[in-house]
């Protein structure tokens, strides 16, 4: 059977979320000149193991050296951890931005790869829309647990240990990777 | 039946046919509406383009923003047409013109829903009351349809008079909505200009709406002190026979009360429970506070599967598709009575009401269609009258004791929770139920949509929707709150005094929570919204589901917020406008604010008001649970009047946003209409329609929102105070375009002085030039030219 | 701009206001409308449900089939829901409901579309000729406007007076489409019968959008010897200046045509060629038959990139959204000229005319706005005479000697045939060309759609639909045929002629073929079947694109069709009505057979004589390339009139039809007039909304559809020789159905007498009862009760 | 990659077929208590090697023993072969008596399983949408070249040389089984 959307009505169209593993989005973000990382409030609910997803995030961000957006009202929880995002803007704000093929974090060149993590489903699902219909030249990824049609790469829906277990492959991928230079 | 033909009278026609047209005047009275009330401004019933430069300067500034629902459009034959990316379809179109087009489409259905709702009150109300029944909205109302007549150029003084404006309505709708067919309109800029149209007509037809029923229904003229009345699941006095009307067009429920008091049956909740829910309810309750107000719409079907309800009695609207066969599963008998909803019943109009009742009572029939009214409302209480000692309450929800047995069909496959609009854990809640844990299902009573969409996906037929309702029994047992009346319109009086403080900014802020009950984690969220803004002294009005859901909530000291705060349009008062076509009052206070405050021509002059909303009426719209078409278009009204809008994380459905970008200096540059010169002014407002992911995004938004170049300096120290202390307070820093809204050092809050002064020198902030202007986009406005 | 005030006018306000009913009368002329040219009928100016029992009669016998082109719903943020196989969304609806909404809003979007086509005419020719203006159709023509009179039970007397009635069709379509709201309607049957209604008021403002050109422009008043026009891509004289017209409201294009004669540039094609493509080039012809008609919708981006047009004027309707940005290739400059339709172009309506052409010429914009239609005009004529010498018909289709290069990009990926809304083997032909043969590609041309969907979809960029253009050069060159100008209405004289025998059924049917050009197979399919039909005496109607693609084919002498058979209405007439408007015609002809010929009432009585239409008029249409929402309201206005119409395979995306099923006696039992008996009268006609797999099944079905109840024994034996012929001639046998029809042994076909008695001996056939009655579904208009 | 539909932008929902092949298409025929093949005009057009559609969908009807329905004119091409369908009656009219579940051919039990071949892909496609949304107790089956997300089971889109090797694999199969039996 294929990948389903995680909400069951989520059928967007003909072109659907190339299914994620941990290895892939490890070496995806590896090879990526100009990753992006969007964080939103549910990483502050949601738990990976032991960790909160948030933190689980800023580990990947720093891992891979990638700049995090932190959306909603997030920016307090990474203030309290001496994490200062490189912005702090709402999920529709950042991914009108991101619209533009000019823009950037630091109006160098622009994003190819674009994470997104812990918006709500739904939300999620249409900013991930917006992208694949309106930036073409940017990739997306969904580290989040639940598939997502409109990303360009999404897990498919994951039990919590499955996740769990490929989000720890994505960070060893993206350490060893990291020897390896 | 047939109307009698509207006559395009042209004064020549009259000249030598030996009547004086003062005769005509007086006898006919429709041309009252050409009196010289104000000089005729430039745009009179505008068309479809008429505004189109007006639309173009917003859609500059904010920019569409649209996230596809679907990529594929199903509209015409040729397709389905694959539009993922910038793909054309076999007519051309390419998905950017698509959501605007789809955008459109559903404006239209939402300003045609209104402007029928409007048109049936108002066709019925001038059967009633005749058509020359005055618009007296009380002395303390003197601009008695703002909208009315800055769009139309009409001032409305009787029934008929409205009749003409839903006409000039309907022909514009039906011409916005051509735009839609396949080869037409092609710019995706084009079909935001329409949808901004509609918009606009759907307030105009929701005032008209509105107007009808107070002046004839007697509903309160703007009463500050509007009395309170009771919401909520648990306040039917089930003794009594109980009729329940769902919808919003109260007509029919007026019926009822009026039956009731002249065979000497009492008022409401005397001999005969009345209820209402959704809108209608409001609108029972601005016509006798003893009706009372069961809830929003998620309440619908688990208030019928209580059986509570001994008749029920459907309008139009935001009527749950299968309240039919729920109430046959508890034997109460349903009316309809609106063509627009006649859910397959048999049509009894024409039948004499002891027919009728007889065979409703009988279960013949387990519903009927009655189209006319005043025959519906005795049929309805009739009914519940004999039917009440036979249906002995019968319901479908199951007993607590009995939910574990049900829960233990469930295989936990996730199909309920994959298919609940707002992904609810049912999957777990019945799992754990299961396992005799029912604080699960209990939970998530006050989140639930109340829809069954669960229940009709379960492969098990678990009723997943009564579960929670039934592990929730305690709640809503006591569910029993209070909340204020609909007061209706705002009054001159109001306007007078609280224009210039929220003009110039003292007030800072007019919040309006507005819409429908599709909230990410329910109702509570706006309560909490509603309340930080009232502490905070801010105007906060509400309509709709919105209105009741911020009724069920208490404060620390126990009350409801209308308990705590005032009905006034003031400082910290919290105002229940009504239903949602008392939606067009908040919009017409703005409107009055530019009119009686700062005395702008009114009279079809939709540019100059407008863009005073939008430069100097510091109003933000939250829609947290906005759902349905009525919502967009209602929206998307506000918008084209200069009124920011936010929605909850699930409007993202509404594929459609417009959004500023604050580092585009160019687009936040207005005139001065003082001199010409071309001004940055900082991005206040900075988005027209925006979604807020969280509530706390929501509320920090929503202060920033309200924001307005105009602001005087103490006007925007107020209002960056609260900006400022609720960013910290959400976000623990300073907002990181706070040096784009302070102007000079004088608007910085004095309560974070050093602190803001340390961020302005690290960003290399200077005191701008020109620091308060006189705010404008239209270039026609600029008084002196250079 | 203002209109002035419809007066709801009520006798009771004039009393006593000194001024006598008479003297008003002559004043206001529009109570002309009330005069009592008949007693008025039953149902004046239908709401939604006044005719609703009617709808459900025929929804009983037609049952809606639902063939959902999507599971899902996604009109709401409550959505996705997915509606499979019986699933609920969280609003309740059901997937058959959800069905009946998405058709409802189809009919709605195409109902609007003719009724604005419809208000900006009047509106526009009230401006220029005054409100006063008479209908006059000529003295052949007495029943002006059938369907005006039938449905409002007004007689039209002047422009004004239409004007009126579209204010009650907009009412109405706001009405309707407000059901389609989330939480209104819930009953697929009432979805049905508002479509119904929709259907119904389609065809009134479509009556009211011809005969307002009609009567203005001089059309022919129902001319049936029109004279004779062209069509094809290959008649413009490219040596002149050309421009060329798309779109349906003709209102622009008589600007250009009165400009040019009015200053000395003489008429179309003297010195200025004037093409039409669409609709409008119909009307274009019928207004002067030296304008030329490009081809149906098909021809819209081959005839653009072919460079032959120097200007563009847009009007509404059947644009491809493409055309500005294919103009600019070509160069060539685009005047839009409705707000319907305003693509994005700045809004020139209020500049000089010398300014916009200056703007034009020296490629300032590509295109521009003009609201002011005898500006649009001027602008237009003049632009393409400067422009015209320097653009040199700069084309965007690749010369044949190039094809095999820019074919040799292609991968043979498949994406551009499973793009194609006709799965066009289009992979193939460009890899064919890719190794030199271009007959594959030049196959394709007379099946292309022209909707360019495969090349927006060719990774490659390869511009397949101009290869396959270039590649059928020779057939374009020559692409010139002869086409009778639509001639408008049907006289009253020839219903007089035809009334008896179509009603007794010596004239075996009257097969309209209308619509859109999405055929399956290319249109040369329509002309095929137009001939079958012609050859065997039965009237041929036909307007829009089946109009010009009837005409793009010839005979075995070489000849059109229109060169072949005659204009009139009769039997083996082929009869252009002209325009997608005229269509109304059709229908106004079935309807005045009921009022003319068997002298039924007219006025607001729609049910007895759609009643009579269902029984006796043996009236089938024929939609073969059906792809719009316009055609989806028109083929379910004839529906609602008892008119069944046959639809393309690619049909079956309009998601609903109405089948009869020939077993089901009851449902085929209606009431003989005469006693009030009931009585099965076979299956006639079987179904109302039918999807024809083949060119053949559609020919056999026609015919069959062609059979009423009330056929005399003549007609029926007539009728079936037809029936049983074409079956035999496709299918190769008798009809297995043939038992059904054949009512005494007088129904006996004479040529298969032996064949078809032997059969009916085998199936156990017995004569009937009651062979002919009078028969109805109206229980009202039994005449003696038992 | 998951099967696409023949016309790429034909993704109807949720709800698809499942994948199809000769050896699963032979077995589901054979246990089919109630068995009907619908034969569509394409039928008369398309060639399965060098025999016609339409004689090879014969050959299947006599091998498995069930009752064909020919639509459209395909019933004269069945009577020159000198084989009497079962009925004769358009696609659309015999599937709106399958949507009756009292319906079947001879009044007996109703029919399990519906074969769709040969009717023009989108007619087809719409065809079996109506089935699949309003007789969910019939199972359908499309054997065309073309994938049918409608169906109950399709082939995915196939090269003529698989869809052939599939068809005679179905073939085989029914009549191994058959001896079986
Ligand atoms: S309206 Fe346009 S995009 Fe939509 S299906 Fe039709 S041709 Fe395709
Ligand atoms: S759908 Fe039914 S069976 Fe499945 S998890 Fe939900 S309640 Fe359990
Ligand atoms: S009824 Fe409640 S739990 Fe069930 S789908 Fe609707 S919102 Fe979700
Ligand atoms: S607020 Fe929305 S859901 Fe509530 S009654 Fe009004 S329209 Fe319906
Ligand atoms: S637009 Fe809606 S109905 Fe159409 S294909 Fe997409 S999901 Fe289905
Ligand atoms: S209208 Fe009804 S079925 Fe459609 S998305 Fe909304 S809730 Fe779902
Ligand atoms: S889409 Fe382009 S590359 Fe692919 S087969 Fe068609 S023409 Fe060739
Ligand atoms: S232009 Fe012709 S070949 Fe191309 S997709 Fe359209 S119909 Fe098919």
């Amino acid at each position: 059977m294929s990948i389903t959307p995680w909400q069951l009505g989520n059928v967007p169209g003909p072109k659907t979320a190339l299914k994620l593993t941990g290895e892939v989005a490890g070496k995806l973000l590896k090879k990526a000149k100009n990753p992006l990382i969007i964080v939103g409030a549910e990483a502050l609910k949601v738990k990976v193991g032991e960790k909160l997803l948030l933190d689980y995030v800023i580990e990947i961000a720093e891992v891979a050296k990638i700049p995090i957006v932190a959306t909603s009202s997030t920016l307090s929880a990474f203030l309290e951890r001496g994490v200062e995002p490189a912005l702090s803007m709402g999920a529709i704000e950042i991914t009108d931005r991101l619209r533009d093929p000019e823009w950037s974090l630091d109006g160098s060149k622009p994003h190819d790869i674009v994470v997104y993590v812990g918006i709500t489903y739904q939300l999620q699902s249409q900013l991930l829309s917006c992208l694949k219909n309106f930036a073409p030249q940017i990739r997306t990824l969904s580290l989040d647990r639940y598939y997502h049609p409109n990303a360009t790469w999404s897990f498919q829906n994951l039990s919590e240990k499955d996740w769990i277990e490929n989000l720890n492959i994505l960070m060893k991928t993206l350490k060893e990777e990291k020897k390896k230079d | 039946m047939v109307e009698k033909g509207p006559i395009k009278f042209s004064v020549k026609s009259l000249k030598g046919s030996g009547i004086s047209l003062e005769d005509i005047e007086i006898a006919i009275g429709r041309l009252a509406m050409e009196e010289e009330w104000e000089p005729m401004g430039p745009t009179p019933m505008p068309k479809i383009t008429t505004l189109r430069e007006w639309d173009m300067k917003l859609l500059k500034r904010y920019r569409p923003f649209y996230m596809p629902f679907c990529d594929l459009c199903c509209l015409c034959t040729y397709g389905k047409c694959d539009l993922t990316a910038g793909k054309r379809g076999a007519c051309g179109l390419d998905i950017g013109a698509q959501q605007g087009r789809i955008v459109l489409i559903a404006c239209a259905i939402g300003a045609s829903t209104h402007t029928s709702h409007a048109r049936h009150l108002v066709d019925h109300l001038i059967e009633k009351y005749g058509e020359n029944w005055p618009i007296d909205l009380g002395s303390d109302i003197y601009v008695e349809m703002p909208i009315s007549r800055l769009i139309t150029g009409i001032k409305p003084k009787t029934l008929g008079d409205l009749s003409y404006i839903l006409k000039y309505v309907e022909e514009q709708i039906v011409q916005t909505l051509a735009a839609a067919h396949t080869g037409q309109e092609g710019s995706y800029l084009d079909f935001e200009s329409k949808s901004l149209h509609l918009g606009m007509l759907d307030h105009l037809a929701m005032e008209v709406a509105d107007v009808a029923q107070i002046i004839t229904y007697n509903f309160p003229k703007g009463k500050p002190d509007a009395p309170l009345t009771e919401v909520g699941m648990g306040l039917a006095d089930t003794t009594k026979p109980v009729i329940l009307c769902i919808g919003h067009n109260v007509s029919s429920g007026v019926e009822i009360i009026d039956f009731m008091k002249k065979n000497g049956l009492g008022r409401p909740g005397e001999t005969i429970e009345v209820l209402g829910l959704c809108c209608t309810a409001h609108d029972l309750t601005r016509y006798d506070e003893q009706a009372k107000i069961v809830g929003p719409i998620s309440h619908q079907i688990r208030f019928i599967r209580s059986g509570a309800a001994d008749v029920l009695i459907l309008d139009e609207q935001c009527i749950h598709i299968m309240v039919l066969s729920e109430a046959q599963r508890v034997k109460t008998p349903v009316i309809a009575t609106s063509d627009k909803a006649c859910h397959g019943l048999p049509d009894m109009t024409n039948k004499p009401v002891e027919e009728i009742v007889d065979a409703l009572v009988s279960g013949k029939y387990p519903g009927v269609l009655i189209l006319d009214l005043e025959k519906a409302g005795a049929v309805a209480v009739l009914t519940a009258l004999r039917i009440a000692p036979i249906r002995k309450k019968f319901k479908s929800l199951p007993d607590k004791a009995d939910l574990k047995k049900v829960a233990e069909k469930c295989t936990k496959c996730g199909r309920c929770r994959r298919n609940c609009p707002i992904d609810l854990p049912t999957d777990e809640a019945v799992f754990a139920a299961r396992q005799g844990n029912f604080d699960k299902l209990a939970e998530l009573y006050d989140y639930c949509l109340g829809c069954a969409r669960c229940e009709s996906e379960c492969p098990r037929d678990i009723p997943i929707h009564s579960l929670i309702v039934s592990a929730a029994e305690l709640k809503i047992k006591t569910e029993r709150y209070k909340i204020r009346v609909g007061r209706g319109p705002i009054l001159d009086t109001e306007i007078r005094e609280v224009g210039s403080p929220i003009v110039f900014g003292e007030i800072p802020g007019v919040v309006a929570y507005v819409g429908c009950a599709n909230y990410p984690e329910g109702g509570r969220d706006v309560a909490i919204m509603a309340e930080e803004f009232l502490r905070r002294r801010f105007i906060v009005t509400v309509s709709g589901c919105s209105a009741m859901s911020i009724a069920m909530y208490r404060t620390e000291e126990g009350k409801t917020l209308y308990e705590e705060y005032s009905g006034a349009f003031d400082a910290g008062g919290l105002v229940n406008v009504g239903s949602c076509v008392a939606n067009a009052h908040i919009a017409g206070a703005a409107i009055k604010i530019a009119n009686i405050f700062a005395r702008r021509p009114l009279r079809a002059n939709y540019e100059e008001i407008a863009d005073y909303v939008l430069n100097r009426v510091g109003a933000c719209g939250v829609a947290w649970g906005a759902m349905s078409q009525k919502a967009a278009s209602i929206a998307t009204g506000f918008n084209r009047l200069g009124v920011p809008v936010i929605v909850g994380p699930q409007g993202a459905k509404y594929r459609r946003l417009y959004l500023g970008r604050r580092e585009d200096r160019e687009s936040f540059t207005v005139y001065d209409a003082r001199t010409g010169d071309r001004v940055w002014v900082g991005p206040a407002p900075e988005h027209l329609v925006y979604v807020a992911e969280t509530r706390e995004e929501a509320i920090v938004m929503t202060a920033k929102l309200c924001l307005r170049p105009n602001d005087t300096t103490k006007g925007r120290m107020i209002k960056l105070t609260h900006y400022v202390e609720l960013y910290k307070k959400y976000y623990r820093r300073l907002p990181d375009d706070l040096h784009m809204f302070i102007r000079t050092e004088a608007d910085i809050p004095i309560t974070f002085k050093g602190e803001i002064m340390e961020y302005l020198k690290e960003v290399g902030w200077e005191p701008w030039e020109k620091p308060v202007v006189d705010p404008t986009l239209l270039e026609r406005l600029i008084r002196v030219k250079k």
